[in-house]
């Protein structure tokens, strides 16, 4: 597979009163046709700021240090604004992540979905108008004719998130960018949109980049996950290499938090808080949190280690003279549950 | 993937000392809690960012410049400003020393310059530097006493725009309903009943004078103020956060104060800055027909009216006091749009 | 040069092709208002008065030499011994635009209409003590038909006056004196005159192209009036433009043959031949008010009004404040209004400068008029118009007076012209910048104005001399000398004891093409007549 | 629909509440205006006054006037101009009000067309020499009184360059343009002004931002999604102001001699027409009131969130 | 858990329409009733634009209801006139907006957001106080002190979120709706916030009105919860009834639909979907099928309900022996 975006050591700063906040801080990554890479980590770690970037749509106080995105060889932070505009909506199209202030509250919805097929694929109106139809209904609106006519605020919040994936599927693009496309979204519909977003997957061959916190949406969409912390990527692997054979302390920290039906006990926390990003710590940005911090990480920032072809950790822990320790329960069973599938798959002579 | 080539600032194959693998306890309590800026307030944002922005700083000077030249008037102005030496009217400006056209004191009534200084037996060493008027008063003078109580207007159509207009367009758009029907019916009342009408009929109870002006400002002044602030009332007042602040129990008066306003400030402060050359030409009138200024003080808006008239073959009349409340508004304007930046946190430092 | 007049050029090719030497003989001139109307029972304005003079004829009217000549008088009246009865002649050749002949009723029509108080003229009181029984009409007290006006056949007018009127036939050459055709008035009753289709003509022009409340009209020959061939002109235009510098442009671009100029303007045209300057029967003078809320004000002091009538610069003030050709008047009747019976000579050059400009003397009456009222200082309050010429006006005589009378200060008040006459009209005012225009040319239409019992004297202005001296001018007819020196002596009782303060008698400036010819400028009545005007010259 | 049709008919009788309410006030107050109605009136001795007025019914009790003026009214009855005598005011109206409807008309599209464009252009611009020198014109536009631009216009174009008329109405479209730019200063500026503010605070939005997400332009989103969000200061203003300017202007009428309404109207008061005065008012406060429901309604459609109908209170 | 037996907010037949009376009518919320008890956490589950939001904006007076009431500790949420009342009704509590950026004034830096209640009901006497009233609280929530200082548009979604949390906090409220307070945060902080919220609840007697999606969040934090779909009440149930023994199709095709962190389970995962049923005889209302388990039916459905809920059991009982 081909790589259709690759993301080279990006950069980014925001100019504030109190001083440059490092929002990312050299994240490197690459997507490839057809796959869908998600996206998690902490809340404020870098992950809408790096998905912007890719859109060229940063806020005016933002500075792309350095870097390079390159969407089909050619380096977007370089691009002009008039080749930006054929590119968006159009070869990459993104759901951001507040869909309540993301619609223009003067516009019809119809109108607001009808707009980049006009655009980009010069539709006339009427066209226009029955495939933004047509897009309601496959998002799952009732009622979708007469909701063609309404103003946003007359929409709940899941209804406006659904418009705006409406709206971002509307061109088929090459690389779709959902930003926590289903936080506001009951699980019945977030199925049928996840569906939905499979099967243009398979249609087309779109790439997605899915930010999401919840993990089971994760485990279901995802070919790759990255993990983020902190304006970086501090784990990236296949799925099952994440969920069952995760690496980084805050990936266990993570997989930890997670209630299930039949959690009761209170919830577990990574305790602490994330660093400032104003002054980012010295060593490992984890350190501070992470039981397992070892001396090192107070001082030196841990390189991507090599896991398998396809699984990289930025942790101390993997270096060859660190200490084997013992993770938590919970990642133990998953490591072991990923050891039995290894196994049977490497007898097979199968892939991951 | 190249992830692992760009990012390491170690190999991960480095050795190090064993020490560097012990590990470390209690770090999760590391303290966070350094506060790295010093805090500022809401105003004290803005009047940071509002020094930043060279225009407005510019034009703050300039404005304290001409109040301070306006209020020193009785001190630098070189002239009687209602002094009439009928011999010496209509000259045109004449600065010792230069010699440019229409700083020298020549003019071109017909088709031939002519020093008017001479024409008129002016000693050597009479000079005007903006010139005199058809009285023979001299116009910097006149210019300096009218600069004060034009300001004095700007500074009471302003009060009146930002107390009553505001006010008034807040509760009437807050209030919605019945009362904003009432109230919006009344401001068509004022603005129906011609202005003209209740201007003459002030002239039969009032005298001349600032007061009258005051009143009669104050009866039709602040409502385009009004009306807009109401029209953006009613467009924020079901945004969210407004909604919020209500359900925190915040009395609506305080929901004006801090949440609308705030977010008005954009349209107040323009409508503000419109409304003062506005008042200042309602003055002009208002002297005109005889309930502003009284003769022979004169005002900027005065001036003007006045020097239009002439502007062809005594342009100094015209241009000068147009050219003071011109540089005057240009300046307010640029600091009130330096202040509608600096309100803005999302403007750029 | 500029390419883009190419419909001036036009017509004067055309011209020149089919006319040759023959010059097109079309006037254009600016006028300040629009026509509020074309009855001449009601009209009240200059700008109508000049219309109806030049589209209609009364039985005089105005010559060249502002003379008065014949108009649809036929030959001079004969008038009866006791002065109270004329008998008019009608032209045989009269006739109205739609070819009615001008008939002896036709006066007795409009007569009788504008005495009538249900046509509610304004200027009715022109008749009032004129025309026999007009007083009891206008009151309402006698049919109008009972007016001393009677048709004895198609083309004879007899006219029976209240009481003998020395200046009654320079009252004929008047609007509300012009004759109406009954038939066509009443045809019309309701839009009679509010546009040029419903009008009638018998003068030297007929109006058209007046839509009643435009800004345009035009003014063209009446090939039926009796005097056709001393008419020239084709053809005027006139449009209204109330703006100085406007009218300015349209005459440096030669759109505009003829425009009045005011203040400042004038001095840009200062030397250029086409200034011109035209005198006017107005006189402003300062009404000084002797009691104001049923108290003496200090005017009502002589010496301080004499003191205030001598301490302005009259030359200075026309000549840095009006600047058009204005005089300075030292006494209540104007220049050039009429001229004594038997020398000939005119009233204001015999009687004389009587309240000149005169600091010293200004200063000495001052000094004596605060000692006698008991004060070192006065403040005082002077009223004027909102006009601009107005505003500066005040202002300079403030100047004016507080600098030549020490201890005197002046609160200038600039009111809209009604509320100033309201302020007139209730006696609330100390110092009041007024003026008086001619109705027709005899001193007594000023002399009168003063009259302790006039309507218009509001100033508390009293003096039983001067009364009698008036009342007796009003109806001698028998000794025109006798009356004539007795308004020489009533002028010099109120300049001596400063009734009013004198100022200046109005010229207008104008600018005019050298290539017209012969507008006549009339001093009262009408502004102008265009009768005799040509065009000559023009290239 | 039915809330709607209910709103509209209590609004319609609200306007009409107002303008009677004004046209009431108008009228005790007219009648408190020193002097009388006749142009002579300095002339006239005051028995001759009386005559008069008692030929025009105004020696009645003023309630009594007033009385029978509203019933003229109800049968369309204006009354009769003083100016212009037998001429009745609706009839004056009719000629006198075409040419500053149309003035005033085109100066308000054009100057709001501009003003918009140059807000537009400012807001996208902003702090750069573009916005100032768009900054500039407006406030330059706002202070000085639009009779300069009147007379440096006609100098400039008519009188030096000799494209336009000097002035002079002829009803065509040449004569109209210099005192159509003149009048447009005033809603240029407004416009720019108010645009400009407005859409700075839109082009921070998150829609905005999702505007450009699908590819449009920064102009494409600045007109299709900003201007509308940057109305509502605008046609708040705009509105009264289109009233104002179409019932004319003294000075820009009399500086291109134009047979317009607006200086018919100062005349009328400062020589106490009172029919015509009321005439005026009542168109002039007719159009007011309509429009300022027009713009009412406008609210609600250009933001939908906006609902003058709806009862408010909280 | 400390929930008491007194009903802290009733909500009976509760109905709000927008632009009733015209053809745009939405009955966003259809006649639904309900209690909360003191000291409880109250789930509100249920598809999105069921009327979840207007539900909680009802509660918190908003909205005036198009029918029904809704009674705050014995009073009349709408009917409160007095400023005292209200004021303190306002302090008593609190909502957590659904849209966290659109509730932040832009124009207001995040101390003074927080702040905003704390200086309303006078909860500080100091500005000292309140400062350090406004960073514990910041902490609270998992957000830098330093922060303070920032606007809203400088903060990522989930940092904004728990603004929102933090300022709802800040007047310690009895009563929070919380629409959907926890979306945006990563699980690690949601753990964080969660346990926040629930020592709140166990020191303070906090009530909750929780209104989300995280099927596996709700279940955790709720004692009880509704379900709801088309503006209607659906199920309502305690917890561990709803998730073990769902009796009504859309709470089952919900709960099969819930996503696990398991990309094995997620590859073979089996949905049921719900097809909602027209009503046909109109009696169908929130009917008790066993004490405490209400379910939206027909008279006539409640005895197949009854032995739906048996046969719950019945496995139950198979799998524990
Ligand atoms: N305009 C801005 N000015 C200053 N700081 C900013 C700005 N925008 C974002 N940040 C900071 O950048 C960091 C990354 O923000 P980002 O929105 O990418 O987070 P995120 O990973 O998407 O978090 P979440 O999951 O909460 O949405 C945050 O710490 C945020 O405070
Ligand atoms: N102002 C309004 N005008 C008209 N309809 C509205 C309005 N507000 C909400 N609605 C409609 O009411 C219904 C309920 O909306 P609500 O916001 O309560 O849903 P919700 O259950 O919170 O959904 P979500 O989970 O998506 O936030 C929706 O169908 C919505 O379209
Ligand atoms: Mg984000
Ligand atoms: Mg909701």
């Amino acid at each position: 597979m081909s790589n259709i975006l690759e993301v080279k050591d990006l950069n980014i700063t925001f100019d504030t009163y109190a001083g440059k906040v490092q929002a990312i801080r050299g994240v490197s990554f690459d997507l490839k046709k057809g796959e869908t890479l998600a996206i998690v980590g902490e809340s404020g770690s870098g992950k809408s700021v790096t998905t912007r970037s890719i859109m060229q749509l940063l806020s005016l106080n933002a500075n792309i240090e350095e870097g390079q995105i390159l969407f089909n060889g050619q380096d977007l932070v370089q691009t002009s604004e008039k080749d930006m505009q054929k590119i968006r909506g159009k070869k990459i199209a993104m759901i951001f992540q507040d869909p309540m202030t993301s619609l223009n509250p003067t516009m019809t919805i119809g109108k607001q979905i009808a707009e980049p097929l006009r655009l980009h694929q010069k539709m006339g109106k009427e066209k226009a108008h029955a495939r933004a139809l047509e897009l309601l209904e496959l998002v799952g609106l009732p009622d979708a004719e007469k909701r063609m006519k309404q103003y946003p605020h007359q929409f709940s919040g899941g209804q406006r998130q659904r418009v705006v994936i409406a709206i971002a599927l509307a061109c088929n693009p090459d690389i779709l960018i959902a930003d926590e496309p289903t936080t506001a979204l009951d699980v019945t519909i977030q199925a049928q949109i996840l569906e939905l977003m499979k099967e243009l997957q398979e249609k087309i061959n779109t790439s997605i980049i899915f930010i999401t916190h919840d993990l089971g949406v994760v485990a279901n969409v995802a070919d790759r996950v990255a993990v983020m912390y902190a304006g970086k990527f501090v784990e990236v692997g296949t799925v099952d290499e994440v969920f069952y054979n995760p690496q980084h302390p805050y990936t266990w920290g993570l997989l930890a938090s997670m209630p299930t039906l039949e959690t009761s006990t209170s919830l577990y926390a990574i305790p602490g808080t994330p660093p400032d990003l104003l002054d980012p710590p010295k060593g490992d940005a984890f350190a501070p949190r992470n039981e397992y911090a070892m001396k090192i990480d107070t001082e030196l920032e841990p390189p991507m280690f090599k896991i398998s072809e396809t699984h990289y950790a930025a942790t101390w822990l993997l270096h060859e003279d660190a200490p084997k320790i013992d993770p938590p329960t919970e990642i133990k069973a998953r490591q072991k549950l990923y050891q039995e599938k290894y196994a049977a798959l490497h007898s097979k002579g199968g892939n991951l | 993937m190249g992830t692992q080539e760009n990012n390491p600032i170690v190999d991960q194959n480095t050795k190090f000392s064993s020490d560097m693998f012990e590990k470390v306890s209690g770090s999760a309590t590391e303290d966070n809690e350094k506060i790295s800026a010093p805090s500022l307030s809401f105003l004290q944002d803005s009047w940071r960012r509002l020094k930043k922005n060279k225009a407005a700083v510019v034009s703050l000077v300039i404005i304290c410049i001409i109040i301070l030249l306006a209020v020193s008037a009785p001190i630098i102005a070189p002239h009687n400003p209602e002094a009439q030496i009928t011999q010496h009217s209509s000259l045109p400006p004449k600065i010792p020393g230069v010699d440019i056209n229409g700083l020298n004191g020549t003019a071109q009534p017909g088709a031939e310059r002519i020093d008017k200084y001479a024409q008129v037996n002016a000693d050597e060493d009479v000079y005007y530097i903006l010139g005199t008027d058809s009285l023979g008063r001299d116009l910097l003078s006149r210019t300096l006493y009218g600069t004060r109580i034009s300001l004095l207007i700007a500074f009471v159509a302003a009060l009146f725009d930002l107390t009553i207009g505001v006010t008034y367009g807040l509760i009437s758009g807050w209030s919605g309903g019945r009362v904003d029907n009432i109230m919006q019916r009344i401001l068509e009342i004022l603005s129906g009943v011609p202005n003209l009408v209740v201007v003459i009929l002030m002239i039969l109870v009032l005298d001349p004078g600032i007061t009258s002006i005051i009143i009669a400002l104050a009866i039709t002044g602040w409502i385009p103020m009004a009306r807009i602030v109401r029209a953006q009332t009613l467009k924020l007042k079901n945004q969210e956060y407004i909604l919020a602040a209500q359900t925190l129990g915040e009395s609506p008066w305080k929901i004006a104060t801090k949440h609308l306003i705030a977010n008005l400030s954009g349209v107040i402060i323009i409508q503000t800055m419109f409304s003062i050359p506005a008042a200042i030409f309602f003055e002009a009138f208002l002297s005109f027909i005889g309930i502003g200024i009284p003769a022979p003080l004169a005002s900027l808006g005065t001036l003007i009216s006045d020097g239009y008239k002439t502007f062809r073959f005594l342009p100094h009349l015209m241009w000068y006091p147009a050219g003071v409340l011109c540089i005057l508004m240009i300046s307010f304007n640029l600091l009130a749009d330096g202040l509608r930046d600096a309100f803005d946190p999302k403007m750029k430092d | 040069a500029c390419g883009n007049s190419d419909s001036a050029e036009d017509t004067t090719s055309g011209d020149e092709g089919s006319e040759g030497a023959q010059e097109e003989q079309v006037l254009h001139v600016v006028e300040s208002a629009e026509i509020p109307t074309m009855d001449s029972a009601l009209t009240t304005d200059a700008v109508s008065f000049n219309v109806l003079n030049n589209v209609n004829e009364g039985l005089y009217r105005q010559g060249q030499d502002n003379d008065l000549v014949l108009g649809m008088a036929a030959e001079e009246p004969e008038i009866s011994e006791d002065g109270l009865t004329y008998t008019f002649k009608i032209r045989e050749d009269a006739e109205w635009s739609n070819g009615d002949p001008v008939t002896a009723n036709d006066f007795v029509y409009s007569w009788t209409r504008l005495a009538d108080p249900a046509t509610a003229a304004e200027y009715a009181y022109m008749i009032d003590g004129v025309v026999k029984n007009a007083t009891a009409i206008l009151a309402g007290e006698m049919d109008p038909s009972e007016l001393g006006v009677s048709a004895t056949d198609d083309k004879t007018l007899v006219v029976e006056l209240e009481k003998p009127v020395p200046y009654f036939e320079s009252l004929l050459t008047l609007a509300m004196y012009l004759p109406q055709n009954e038939e066509y008035v009443t045809e019309h009753e309701g839009d009679y005159a509010t546009n040029s289709d419903t009008l009638l003509y018998n003068g030297p022009f007929e109006l058209s192209e007046w839509d009643g409340t435009g800004l345009t009209w035009s003014l063209v020959k009446n090939e039926s009036y009796w005097d056709a061939e001393t008419v020239q002109l084709d053809r005027i235009d006139f449009d209204v433009v109330k703006e100085t510098s406007t009218a300015l442009n349209l005459y440096d671009a030669g759109e505009v043959d003829r425009m009045r100029l005011s203040g400042d303007y004038v001095q840009t045209k200062q030397g250029d031949p086409e200034l011109l300057t035209e005198p006017t029967s107005s006189v402003f003078y300062f009404k000084l008010n002797q009691e104001r809320n049923g108290e003496e004000t200090p005017l009502a002091n002589e010496n301080i009004r004499k003191a205030i009538a001598m301490s302005f610069d009259k030359q200075g003030f026309a000549d840095t404040v009006l600047q058009n050709g204005s005089v300075p008047a030292d006494g209540l009747v104007p220049e050039g209004l009429s001229v004594d019976p038997e020398s000939g000579e005119d009233f204001r050059e015999q009687s004389g400068d009587l309240l000149s400009y005169d600091t010293a003397q200004a200063a000495d009456y001052w000094e004596a008029g605060l000692e006698e009222l008991g004060v070192d200082s006065l403040t005082l309050e002077m009223l004027g118009d909102d006009s601009e010429n107005s505003k500066k006006s005040l202002e300079f005589m403030q100047a004016q007076l507080e600098s030549n009378l020490p201890g005197l200060s002046i609160e200038l008040r600039n009111v809209p012209f009604k509320v100033r006459l309201d302020a007139d009209t209730n006696q609330d005012y100390d110092i009041q910048m007024a003026g008086w225009g001619a109705d027709y040319a005899d001193p007594i239409n000023f002399l009168e104005l003063f009259h302790s019992d006039n309507g218009n004297n509001k100033s508390g202005y009293s003096n039983e001399e001067y009364d009698a001296l008036i009342e007796s001018a009003q109806s001698n007819v028998d000794d025109m000398e006798a009356r004539w020196q007795d308004m020489l002596e009533a002028e010099k009782i109120l300049m001596d004891t400063a009734g009013i303060a004198p100022i200046y008698q109005r010229s207008y400036a104008v600018l005019e093409k050298p290539y017209v010819k012969d507008i006549v400028a009339h001093l009262t009545g009408a502004d102008y007549s265009y009768k005799w005007t040509y065009i000559e010259g023009k290239e | 629909m039915k809330n709607y049709m209910k709103y509209f008919g209590k609004r319609v009788f609200y306007m009409l509440l107002t303008l009677f309410l004004i046209a009431s006030i108008t009228f005790f107050l007219m009648k408190l205006l020193p002097g009388t109605p006749y142009t002579n009136q300095e002339k006239l001795s005051a028995e001759q006054i009386v005559i008069m007025n008692e030929q025009y019914g105004l020696n009645d009790p003023v309630p009594v006037q007033y009385l029978s003026y509203i019933g003229g009214l109800f049968v369309g009855d204006l009354g009769t101009s003083f100016q212009f005598d037998n001429t009745p005011v609706s009839q004056l109206l009719s000629t006198r009000v075409g040419p500053s409807l149309q003035i005033g008309f085109q100066a308000v599209v054009l100057g709001t067309f501009f003003g918009i464009v140059l807000g537009v252009i400012s807001a996208m611009k902003q702090n750069t020499w573009v916005d100032t020198l768009s900054t500039l014109v407006a406030i330059l536009g706002r202070s000085i009184p639009n009779f300069v631009f009147a007379v440096l216009l006609q100098l400039v174009f008519a009188v030096q360059l000799g494209w336009l008329p000097i002035a002079l109405w002829d009803g065509g479209f040449k004569s109209s343009v210099l005192p159509t730019l003149a009048l447009a200063i005033a809603p240029l500026a407004d416009s720019a002004r108010f645009i400009r503010t407005e859409m700075v605070d839109v082009l921070g939005s998150d829609y905005v931002e999702l505007a450009r997400a699908k590819g449009l332009s920064r102009w494409g989103v600045a007109f299709k999604h900003g201007v509308r969000n940057a109305l509502i200061p605008l046609i708040t203003l705009l509105g009264p102001m289109a009233v104002a300017l179409m019932t004319g202007s003294l000075v820009v009428e009399n500086i291109y001699a134009i047979p317009g309404i607006g200086e018919q109207f100062v005349k009328s008061i400062t020589t106490n027409d009172y029919p015509t005065i009321m005439g005026v008012t009542i168109l002039y406060s007719a159009m007011l009131v309509f429009i300022i429901l027009v713009v009412d309604i406008l609210y609600g459609i250009i933001d939908p969130r906006i609902r003058v109908s709806s009862e408010g209170g909280n | 858990m400390a929930i008491s037996d007194e009903k802290i907010l009733e909500v009976k037949n509760l109905k709000q329409y927008f632009n009733a009376g015209t053809k745009n009518e939405v009955r966003a919320v259809d006649d639904i009733s309900f209690d909360i008890f003191k000291g409880e956490t109250f789930g509100l589950v249920g598809e999105s634009g069921s009327g979840k939001s207007t539900t909680g904006r009802s509660i918190i007076r908003l909205y005036n209801p198009t029918a029904g009431e809704i009674d705050f500790e014995g009073t009349k949420v709408n009917e409160i006139s007095s400023k005292k009342d209200l004021l303190q009704f306002r302090r008593d509590m609190q909502m957590i907006y659904q849209d966290p950026y659109a509730s932040l004034n832009p124009k207001m830096k995040i101390r003074d957001i927080i702040a905003e209640g704390i200086d309303i009901h006078g909860l500080a006497a100091s500005k000292k106080e309140r400062n350090d009233r406004v960073i514990e609280l910041l902490q609270l929530v998992g957000l830098n002190p330093d922060h303070a200082s920032r606007y809203p548009h400088e903060f990522s979604g989930g940092q904004r979120q728990r603004i929102g949390i933090a300022r709802a906090l800040a007047v310690k409220p009895k009563f929070i709706v919380a629409d959907e307070p926890i979306s945006a945060l990563d699980v690690s902080i949601q753990a964080q916030v969660v346990n926040l919220l629930m020592d709140l609840q166990e020191s303070q007697g906090l009530t909750f009105l929780f209104i989300a999606h995280d099927l596996s969040m709700v279940k955790y934090i709720s004692d009880r919860i509704g379900v709801m779909n088309a503006g209607k009440l659906l199920e309502l149930a305690p917890a561990e009834e709803v998730y073990n023994r769902p009796l009504h199709a859309y709470t089952e095709s919900l709960l099969s639909a819930v996503p696990l962190p398991d990309p094995e389970y997620e590859r073979n995962r089996k949905r049921t979907t719900y097809v909602s049923r027209i009503s046909n005889n109109g009696d169908e209302k929130l009917r008790e099928i066993v004490p405490g388990h209400f379910v939206y039916c027909s008279e006539s459905e409640v005895a197949d309900l009854r032995k739906k809920e048996a046969s719950y059991h019945e496995k139950e009982e198979k799998v524990r022996s």
